[in-house]
């Protein structure tokens, strides 16, 4: 046991890997000599030096381009994104290229390569500096997508991810960076692609990921609290989904909740509202509720930020109108 | 367009005491906004000061006439101030709120004002720089005699969207002009980290624009090689500036610039455009008293506007639905009328 | 009443567009002397000029940011992406600059610029060539959505986006431009954001839009031989999206199955189901079934092709499914 | 890598005979693969001929050796065939075919091997260049040896990622080399109407590279100079090479050119690789019938590959939902089988 920072689970994921598998690096905006924006990769450069924590130009889509060079000719790139927000410039190279290459190529090919960054809400930092993106990759086939909420997920999932033989986006939520926990991270390490059920409740389900779940674990305490019990499911990667976890809870319920933290048309809550609609139609009570964020841009106003967004309250208050 | 009559902006006639005073006034405002950060005041620490690029916003500005049109970047706010902006309620944008430039939506990063031509800063590097070919066609097509300016950094010059910018400007003869503002750094790069081609005013010349790089120590180089460029672009033939000069401070209000010798930074921040013209005012002959008297004057105008934006409301929660669309135009529905719905409903 | 082609009544609506207003332009890659890859400006530059029809290179990011800045100016830009799968390399123009300046200026300028793209599959064009990717703009809070189905809407939609305050996404069917019809294009016009009920049906709903309307409808028929009566709803516009149309109909029928060639996972089909799944939620006799297209990159093999997207056949299919 | 060996690419000191060979099979492959798309057997019709370059697929390609990586566009048949693929199983690929290269479901626009280094075609304009970067980055890494050359032609030197891409190989220093196949047009669009800078090879100039511009019509010049500039790239300085060249027909098979005067395109065709290669191998002495044997033996090549495509089978239907992940990779669910699990459950 030891306690660590989320900040600190994903370096550790990062060097642990980079010392098992030689072909892994790192290339990205500020990744070396400066440690990160975010500081996760703090120090690295000190072990394994500039050509493994590749420091770049400003050049978004001719990063995420040369990382698919480089897994296309044997190595394992961990292409670091600073913002998600910047994701708009590199799609050509993300979703027509990295995701498609297996496939157009007919199978002789994969693109191995992870596409580090960080999304959200939480520093009041503008409209192009807080979005929640994921939607648009989880709707792209080829892409596989992964959103740690815990210190834990934050290094088992990353090591899961640089195992991949896929593209891989790795999507951590700048809120979380600081927390920490205890963690053992020598024990086994959860599957890739499997949900956790981060607790249990018999009264409705509440399906969320990344950030969110905090959230949701606070509203569930509350609602204990007025007699309400809600499961929670911490989905993990959106892509692999597990909806073989999800299913039985619902059915049991009768009732879910879906919490996303981007926004709610034709999102991940719209994707987890259809899903849970259509595969446990008989067994619901009542419709699944989107808690998610509002259809707006973000303000740099913390008051409008922050109301732009799911939050403890936000979700209880659903829960409750979903009991009543 | 008024406003900027108002604060009688320095031109290229301009002497070296106005520009003297409107560098000073970016200095100062600069090292206020610093002063909302440390008090906790400041929406959010993503603050990039200009403090050490004076020269390039007022330089260029002085070639820059009522009615031409500009985008900025993340360091805008001397670029801002040099185009006759409002400090109360620039600072008010900065601190998040109702009375800002944006109402509180946008801040630092994102403050605009169509009165004065800004068409906007950005929080994308190299994001703002193909508005100004769209707005340079639109002045050519409406033969207003504007120019459009794209002010950017260092590390811009390695986004592809500039190089595709300024072909369709060179291919369409437009009056648009590049100015990348070099303060040699990048975030923790520096500018021969990001390039072999550090003569940056090169790569415009290959794609057949006019272009120079001017050493930004003597605002007056700048203001002379900025009326060359503009004058050329009003013709025609748009152009690239590339303005020499240092970040004095860390990126952003908390980056200590550990990444930097400090030998480096003494010699750098040594190459002061202020200081530069308080010397060269000296030899001109001006008293110090008169120049003291500018500094006054500016600590004056921008210690007020603190207590504006501290004074100031936030913005009500309930305009966070305004201005996705037109006023009129059919709005986002609220998480929360959905679920009122949806819950009556059923 | 004529005879047109939903190329020419695209035409149609730029070239009375322009002579009604003179900041109207067309910006984009082939416009001009080529008269577009699709044919549609085909023409426009002897009347308009090159100065109208502004033939760019091939600049897509600088393309669209080039339409921003001018919109912002004070003018119309129609700009033209050739295929809607180039969107990737001009999302951030989009979506960051686009579609947030009203918001982020505190709603001092909108950017009135109209992106006409083409899209879907039907060509063996492949993988980059093929795509539906209007979900990634449904889901951007800031931008409007059209996509037209029918000749008359060709035209009328073009036209409304034409008067449109905010930036609209206009994506046509690459499939639909040789279709012709009878229609009357000085009849009113029907309202922008309206969908429209083109068949009654009282058995089950069938909601759709651009292409993918045509087979429904001959799904319709096919249906209704067997008995099985379908409405079907075309819904015209994604943003605004029409719900009040829709709700009355699903709440008649009990049944509803969405369609969308996109792929299916956090896709439009995503959205529609979900959002009928909670507001029509007391009234549902099944659940809503999603048509939509495979989570897969689109082959150029023909069979592959039309393999991988919905068909008269597989609508039927699922209507028939949903009244068992 | 034995396949190039097999099959005896032109190196640099391959004498005009293999050149000329080289660049026949070219010939005759995209006449071939015209014959295809008018008898309906081509998968589409967005078929882009590179008849009038054969020169710049040879001449680069006999600068390259086994082990080498390359990208190409949309109009790569000809560099692919010079790098070794078998023709065969291209003209299936091209057909859609279980046979070819990418088991129908690339085409034409997207084919690859990475048996002969070559990773991929590409249908986005510019879309395939950053990844010789990666790839230059790896082979420099692990110390192969190789080069990785990304083809294009002159309407993707308009796309900003070419500049991020040969920046990134400048600063590096990477074996990376990026060769412009200027055909004159992008499709409607003349090199000068796309830009006011055509001396091409100055853009890569301004960012650190080496470069050069090569008149095509003599395959020997192009050999040479891409010697130059790979043995440049191989040592660590990264070039850039811009081959003249003209697209004798249209932009794609459907594409009569009409906006191309009678005279111009008289005078490009006549500006043609392979006739001037036939003038210089009778001066040089090399007998008619020679040459002819040459030509009738790439005619028989290729008639047989007609008969492949057209013989092959379709891909099947099951293999749809293959290859979007590795294997044994979770697989997206086909729509059908949602439905039946949905109906079955309610
Ligand atoms: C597209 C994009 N990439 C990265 C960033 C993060 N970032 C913000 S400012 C900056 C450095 C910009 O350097 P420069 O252009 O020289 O401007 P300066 O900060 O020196 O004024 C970086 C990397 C961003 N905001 N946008
Ligand atoms: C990003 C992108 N933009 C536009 C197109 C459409 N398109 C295909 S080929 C082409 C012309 C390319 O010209 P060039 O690069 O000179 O290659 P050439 O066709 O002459 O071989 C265009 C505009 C595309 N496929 N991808
Ligand atoms: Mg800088
Ligand atoms: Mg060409």
């Amino acid at each position: 046991m030891e306690t660590l920072t989320y900040r600190d689970a994903l370096r550790r994921a990062l060097s642990d890997a980079m010392r098992e598998d030689p072909d892994v690096f790192v290339i990205g905006e500020e990744v070396g000599r400066y440690g990160g924006a975010y500081g996760v990769t703090k120090g690295l450069i000190d072990e394994f030096g500039p050509e493994r924590l590749l420091d770049t130009p400003i050049s978004e889509p001719g990063i995420v381009g040369t990382a698919v060079g480089a897994a296309m000719a044997g190595m394992r790139p961990v292409a670091e994104l600073m913002y998600v927000d910047f994701i708009g410039m590199t799609m050509d190279q993300l979703c027509n290229q990295a995701a498609k290459i297996r496939y157009m190529f007919g199978g002789q090919i994969g693109v191995p390569m992870v596409l580090r960054t960080q999304g959200g809400t939480g520093r009041s930092a503008g409209a192009q500096h807080s979005q929640s993106l994921e939607a648009y990759i989880m709707h792209t086939p080829g892409l596989r997508l992964a959103m740690p909420a815990t210190v834990g997920d934050a290094y088992h999932l990353l090591r899961h991810a640089l195992r991949q033989p896929d593209p891989v986006v790795f999507i951590e939520h700048k809120a979380l960076y600081a927390q920490s926990e205890d963690v053992d991270l020598s024990a086994a390490a959860p599957d890739w692609g499997k949900a956790a059920v981060r607790r249990a409740g018999s009264d409705l389900v509440i399906v969320t990921y990344s950030r969110q779940l905090h959230y949701a674990l606070d509203a569930a305490e509350t609602l204990s609290a007025e007699g309400i019990e809600a499961a929670v499911v911490d989905l993990r990667t959106l892509n692999p989904l597990d909806f073989d976890t999800l299913r039985p809870l619902v059915e049991a319920a009768g009732r879910a909740i879906v919490v996303s933290e981007g926004p709610m048309t034709a999102g991940v809550a719209a994707e987890l509202a259809a899903r849970i609609s259509e595969e446990c139609f008989d067994f619901l009570e009542n419709p699944v509720l989107r808690v998610a964020g509002e259809d707006i841009p973000i303000s740099v106003s913390t008051e409008l930020e922050t109301g732009s967004v799911p939050s403890a309250a936000s979700i209880a208050d659903a829960a409750r109108r979903l009991m009543s | 367009m008024t406003q900027i009559a108002d604060r009688s902006a320095p031109t290229s006639n301009t002497g070296l005491l106005e520009l003297y005073t409107a560098m000073r006034r970016i200095r100062t405002f600069e090292e206020r906004v610093g002063e909302l950060f440390v008090r906790g005041e400041s929406a959010g620490s993503m603050l990039h000061l200009s403090i050490g690029e004076e020269s390039a916003a007022v330089g260029v500005s002085s070639a820059m006439k009522p009615g031409d049109t500009f985008t900025t970047h993340h360091r805008g706010h001397g670029i801002f101030l040099a185009r006759g902006a409002d400090p109360k309620r620039m600072m008010a944008e900065i601190a998040g709120k109702e009375t800002g430039y944006c109402h509180g939506k946008g801040g630092s990063m994102h403050i605009a004002d169509m009165g004065l031509g800004h068409l906007g800063a950005n929080a994308i590097v190299g994001g703002g720089i193909p508005a100004v070919v769209g707005a340079a066609l639109v002045a050519r097509r409406k033969e207003t005699g504007a120019v459009s300016v794209a002010f950017f950094g260092d590390g811009a010059m390695q986004q592809g969207i500039l190089y595709e910018s300024m072909n369709m400007a060179a291919l369409w003869g437009l009056p648009a002009i590049f100015v990348c503002i070099n303060n040699q750094w990048g975030m923790g790069t520096r500018i021969d980290q990001a390039t072999r081609a550090t003569a940056l005013h090169e790569r415009a010349l290959a794609f057949g624009l006019s272009g120079e790089t001017v050493d930004g120590l003597d605002v007056r180089n700048v203001q002379d090689a900025a009326a060359r460029i503009v004058d050329g672009a009003r013709a025609g033939t748009p152009g690239f500036l590339a303005v020499d000069c240092y970040r004095h401070f860390g990126h952003a209000r908390k980056d200590k610039s550990p990444y930097r010798s400090e030998a480096e930074e003494d010699e750098g921040r040594a190459r002061d455009p202020l200081a530069f013209a308080r010397a060269a005012l000296a030899e001109a002959g001006h008293a110090a008293p008169a120049v003291d008297a500018v500094d006054d004057a500016a600590a004056a105008e921008m210690d007020s506007t603190i207590d504006y934006a501290i004074g100031s409301n936030e913005p009500q929660i309930a305009s966070m639905f305004r201005d996705v669309f037109a006023p009129g135009e059919p709005e986002p529905e609220p998480v929360q009328t959905r679920l009122d719905r949806v819950m009556a409903t059923s």
